[in-house]
């Protein structure tokens, strides 16, 4: 039994620490105190309506399908296209977060979203409306960009964009001779016409060959709701 | 106490105009037993107080804090808690058994704590043969407990009924024979006049250390205290032989352990640590100081030490501790033959 | 006190503190190892990663006795069983510890007779993942120890994995009146356990 | 005294999680014991079938709360092996800082949870106070602090902070120094040496063939680590020993985990040391073809693996997961036969059992 003594030295000097030597426990006292959280803590989520284009990209990447697009009042009596959210299914994981082209949702440091009824928090498009004050974490809208080795000009691209942002042309002089001499078709490449792009990613699932990719630009195109200079000077 | 409470009781009496000796005799022991009932809840309920405060800090952590101010009032809203609890008893359990054991092991813990002296002229009872009489009302609780765990028709339940009493019987043998020791030394069984003698030359702890040791290790393992708490060990049997009991019975069960822990830390401060001895403070002041202090003691080795297996508790008790105890009981022997003291 | 087996804490005659430090053999040797015995193309792949392929269902025990012999593939990792819709199949993935190796091989079944037989006797890890692949697949591994439910309460009538499953309508929610759902829906009974055995 | 069988569980103070482990006892004796799992079964190989690929990773996270991080990353690898995918090297660092960190916490809460079943609540808390600090860190990693979703095939999601290594640097230097304590509180203690030595005695040869992994195999003395043996990540870039002990009890599966946290923080250092620069996420097809692959891991349980079949669409066709903890459970009647039913906390507890894994 005699080895009982170092365990009892390594308590007592924790006693001593916390409670004599004027150090205090470890214990956080949670309703007065709150724990100090990262920047990009996932907590509650909450939706810019201003910034929100309605491309459902959040709605489809959501593993739990708790996104579902509604039209709803944007509050300024204009009716749109926008997430709904059933936070009692929402696992926080952030990858709406992540594919939303126009930074409209956005992971407040919120974490206490207890209700006594798991119906309280099922939400309209309005009702988990924040300001976009409180969603500065703004970056450039992703476009989708090509690369040009691997795209045999099939048009999927073309057929899946829902704004007709994309147009096939010929690229005059790539055409091939044919053995019997005469001059093949040319080959075909998507034209991307940024103004109308609302960065939903459908092209870039459409390709069959990776040809295409979401990228961030922030001069090319003009923002569809969002100028551009107001996203370099937040 | 007795003549506090005679006092009082002579006063209501007179007050109504009554005299009859045999009632006077009657008020005062009832009188009595209710102070005696009120300062054992007091002390328990400071006790579990002290307790969660000091394991926090041994932890860390800062125990209780929300209800009252310091979390004073945390152990009455656990007590309200257990008392609107439903009180279950089992199907198929033994309805005689299961409720008749919680009289025997709460009514024999309190009456530890009524042979126990706190002072030179505050106690409940000092009968000559006081420390046997409190090693006998120990030993009753093991009887009541592998009744309990038989009665409460659980498996758990069972096999702790079985571990309190064999765990129970192997240390009441070295705890005995150290208690017999002080006695030779002091050459009395009673408290007070154990107190007394310490007064007059030193403090057990000194000559006996041995014996205290032992004492102290028997004594964890007579309440049941983590290292020693084999018999409602959560981990293995959910809560030994009290699994079965809820709400309130649940509730005295666990004040019961505290009765327990206040009548050992007190017993060993008596034989050992020269009682209500003490300078410039009023005796029973003394007293409880050393009291809480060992108390403090059995906190400390709980949070520091794993759960011992019970067959090794077992082995301890045989195979270390009893040699111990023989030694020491030669050794004061030898004291008493030298006559140093 | 017969009954109780006394702890006796044998003695290895072989020497696992040096198991897994070297190398070992070439993957390319064990591959052309099996091609001889069992005339099985084995692709190498990087990181000394195996694929023998498909298995005839009749040598699997042969063929995973000469691994687990020959070859000192110890350990089963895994063992998963798959539904191609028209027939099964199961895929073992055996590794070394020796040879720093895994192989990959799978035991194609007939939709009406899916029974392979076992490797728990070769492999005491492969137990747990057999039981498994029967819970959900309903595949038997002849001559196993235990071939019981695992995961799936006893008593269990389906198999859940395979394809033609049917989940039972998971709830939606009817976002134009939030709030209302449709009660849950009943689980299936499950039959309690003896507690004496 | 008659055999009788006692159920342990499924609601039991000692079954960290929910299962249940029927013994067949003989007074305190232990003669047969049978685990019982599947209280948590959620169909997550199925669940994985009805989900796009990007879609598993959070899902991956709930397999074990403990160790959601080398869940992740075994899914996530397992799918970079099917598309034969170039990871750049900066995120492979970071990976590996996540899941050595991951690895620290995870002991903390098997140690913490092991001493609780020992009766020793002091360390419970103390380690628990250890993991926060970690948790933080990958807090400040990845935004979340237990189902972390970080790693994406191709990369991780975004690049640590720039105040990272610095914070890292300072909880290693503060958490070695507190381990050092763990060790004066918990193996100092005579108590812990007789509960826990001689105890849980699993033979080499029986942990091999029962197909143990992880600490309770190089507990008995098999030096088998993945990340030497069949390296994988960046792991090839740093020194760091396999812990073995030789002893085949509780107490060597002890020793190998708070040796493994030393290891750790080692390697997280020489990770920080070295950190490259560059992009933390490349190019990733959006494609999936039909194609099978399968990762195998060192989680801190044992040794994870994933198998992942895509049959051309955005979503597998079959997901197998082997969970260490699966495996290692079906072993138990071999350490628990002959100890006494006082020693099923203490041998269980040291193998770490984690139910969200092995029932998936």
């Amino acid at each position: 039994m005699g080895y009982a003594f170092k365990p009892m030295w390594i308590s007592l000097r924790t006693l001593i620490r916390t409670s004599i030597a004027g150090g205090k426990p470890n214990t956080l006292l949670y309703p007065e105190e709150k724990m100090e959280l990262a920047d990009d803590f996932r907590g509650e989520l909450g939706l810019v309506m201003d910034r929100c284009v309605g491309c459902e990209s959040c709605a489809r990447i959501c593993p739990n399908k708790c996104l579902n697009m509604m039209l709803d009042d944007a509050g300024n009596g204009i009716m749109k296209w926008m997430p709904a959210l059933d936070l009692a299914q929402c696992m926080f994981c952030g990858l709406c977060v992540e594919v939303c082209p126009s930074t409209a949702l956005h992971m407040t440091n919120n974490y206490e979203t207890a209700t006594k009824d798991r119906f309280e928090k099922i939400f309209l498009p309005h009702e988990w409306a924040i300001k976009p004050e409180e969603a500065p974490d703004q970056r450039p809208f992703p476009y989708p960009e090509l690369y040009e080795i691997n795209c045999t000009g099939c048009g999927a691209c073309d057929r899946a964009c829902p704004h007709d942002v994309i147009d096939m042309v010929s690229i005059p002089g790539t055409a091939k001779r044919r053995p019997n001499g005469t001059l093949g078709p040319e080959k075909k490449l998507p034209m991307f016409n940024y103004e109308l792009c609302v960065s939903c990613a459908l092209c870039v699932d459409a390709c069959p060959f990776d040809a295409l990719d979401m990228l961030p630009r922030t001069t090319t195109a003009s923002d569809p709701v969002v100028r551009v200079e107001e996203v370099t000077s937040v | 106490m007795y003549s506090i409470s005679n006092t009082i009781a002579t006063a209501i009496l007179n007050a109504l105009h009554i005299n009859y000796p045999l009632l006077d005799y009657l008020l005062t022991w009832v009188i009595a037993s209710i102070a005696l009932l009120i300062i054992i809840v007091i002390n328990v309920i400071v006790l579990i107080y002290v307790e969660r405060k000091e394991l926090g800090r041994f932890m860390d952590r800062r125990g209780p804090f929300v209800v009252g101010p310091a979390g004073v009032f945390q152990n009455f809203a656990d007590m309200f808690k257990f008392l609107i609890k439903e009180m279950i008893l089992p199907e198929n359990a033994d309805g005689l058994g299961f409720n008749s054991t919680l009289v025997i092991i709460v009514a024999s813990s309190l009456l530890i704590v009524a042979v126990v002296p706190e002072a030179p002229y505050f106690f409940y009872t000092n009968p000559d043969l006081g420390l046997l009489l409190a090693f006998a009302i120990f030993a009753i609780e093991p009887f009541a407990v592998v009744i309990a765990g038989w009665a409460s028709n659980n498996k758990y339940s069972l096999l702790g009924g079985f571990r309190s009493t064999a765990q129970m019987m192997s240390y009441e043998v070295p705890l005995l024979i150290t208690v017999i020791s002080v006695a030779l030394v002091a050459g009395t069984f009673n408290f007070s006049s154990i107190v007394t003698f310490q007064e007059k030359h030193v403090w057990l702890v000194g000559p006996l250390f041995i014996g205290f040791i032992v004492f102290l290790i028997a004594i964890v393992a007579e309440i049941e205290r983590i290292p020693f708490d084999t018999p409602d060990a959560e981990a293995e049997l959910v809560h030994g032989w009290m699994t079965e009991y809820a709400g309130v019975k649940f509730a005295l069960f666990q004040l019961t352990s505290y009765v327990r822990s206040f009548a050992g830390a007190a017993i060993m401060v008596l034989l050992f640590l020269g009682g209500w001895e003490g300078p410039f403070l009023p005796a029973i002041v003394w007293f409880y100081i050393k009291v809480y202090a060992v108390f403090t003691l059995f906190v400390w080795v709980r949070g520091s030490l794993p759960r011992v297996r019970i067959d090794q508790v077992l082995n301890i008790g045989w195979r270390s501790l009893l040699p111990l105890a023989l030694i020491n009981i030669v050794i004061a022997a030898l004291f008493k033959m030298s006559g140093v003291i | 006190m017969a009954g109780i087996p006394t702890i006796v804490a044998r003695r290895e005659e072989r020497d696992y503190s040096t198991l897994g430090l070297s190398e070992g053999r070439p993957p390319e040797e064990l591959a052309s190892a099996i091609k001889n015995k069992f005339q099985i193309d084995v692709k190498v792949k990087p990181r000394r990663r195996l694929d023998a392929g498909k298995i005839p269902r009749e040598k699997l025990l042969e063929f995973c006795t000469f691994l687990k012999e020959e070859l000192s593939f110890e350990h089963a990792t895994c063992v998963a069983g798959n539904d191609l819709r028209r027939s099964f199949e199961v895929i073992y993935h055996l590794s070394s510890y020796s040879n720093r190796c895994m192989i990959q091989f799978r035991v194609e079944l007939p939709r009406d007779d899916p029974s392979v037989d076992s490797i728990s006797y070769l492999w005491g890890g492969a137990n747990w993942h057999e039981r498994e692949t029967y819970d959900m697949y309903g595949i038997i591994f002849k001559n196993h120890p235990k071939l019981e439910r695992v995961l799936m309460p006893e008593g269990t009538d389906f198999f859940p994995f395979r394809k033609d499953f049917k989940l039972l309508d998971h709830w939606k929610i009817d976002w134009e009146y939030k709030g209302k759902r449709p009660p849950p829906q009943p689980m299936i009974g499950e039959k309690p356990r003896d507690a004496n055995g | 005294m008659a055999e009788m069988w006692i159920n342990m569980g499924p609601q039991h103070p000692f079954t960290h999680g929910l299962w249940t482990l029927r013994v067949k006892v003989d007074g305190e004796t232990i003669v047969d014991a049978e685990p019982i799992i599947g209280y948590l079964h959620r169909g997550f190989e199925k669940l994985c079938e009805n989900r796009t690929y990007p879609q598993i990773i959070p899902i991956c996270d709930r397999l074990c709360y403990v160790a959601a991080m080398s869940w992740d990353h075994v899914y996530v690898s397992a799918v970079e092996n099917m598309l034969d995918l170039e990871v750049p090297l900066r995120a492979e660092y970071i990976r590996v800082i996540a899941l050595e960190i991951q690895r620290i916490a995870s002991h903390l809460v098997w140690l913490s949870s092991f001493m609780t079943d020992l009766g020793n609540l002091t360390a419970f808390l103390y380690a628990m106070r250890e993991r926060e600090m970690f948790i933080d860190l990958l807090q400040a990693l990845c935004g979340a602090r237990m189902t972390y979703n970080y790693p994406r095939i191709g990369g991780l999601s975004q690049d640590m902070p720039r105040d990272f290594p610095q914070q890292c640097l300072k909880i290693l230097d503060l958490f070695e120094r507190r381990l050092k304590e763990y060790e004066y509180l918990i193996e100092e203690s005579e108590v812990f040496r007789i509960r826990t030595q001689g105890v849980g005695y699993l033979s080499p040869s029986d942990a091999i063939n029962l197909g143990v992994t992880g600490p309770a195999l190089r507990g008995s003395g098999v030096p088998v680590d993945l990340r030497k043996t069949d390296p994988y990540s960046a792991y090839p870039d740093f020194d760091f020993e396999v812990c073995v002990e030789k002893d085949c009890d509780v107490y060597a599966r002890y020793r190998v985990r708070i040796n493994e946290m030393y290891e750790s923080c080692k390697i997280i250092r020489q990770a920080l040391k070295k950190m490259p620069p560059g992009p933390v996420l490349g190019k990733v097809p959006h494609h999936y073809p039909k194609g099978e692959g399968y990762a195998r891991t060192e989680d801190p349980r044992g040794e994870a693996f994933f198998y992942v079949q895509g049959d051309g669409t955005d979503r597998p066709y079959r997901v197998k997961i082997r969970s260490p903890i699966f495996v290692t459970v079906s072993a138990a009647p071999k350490m628990l036969k002959g100890y006494k039913v006082a020693d099923v906390p203490s041998i269980m507890g040291s193998l770490d059992m984690c139910l969200g894994e092995s029932d998936r």
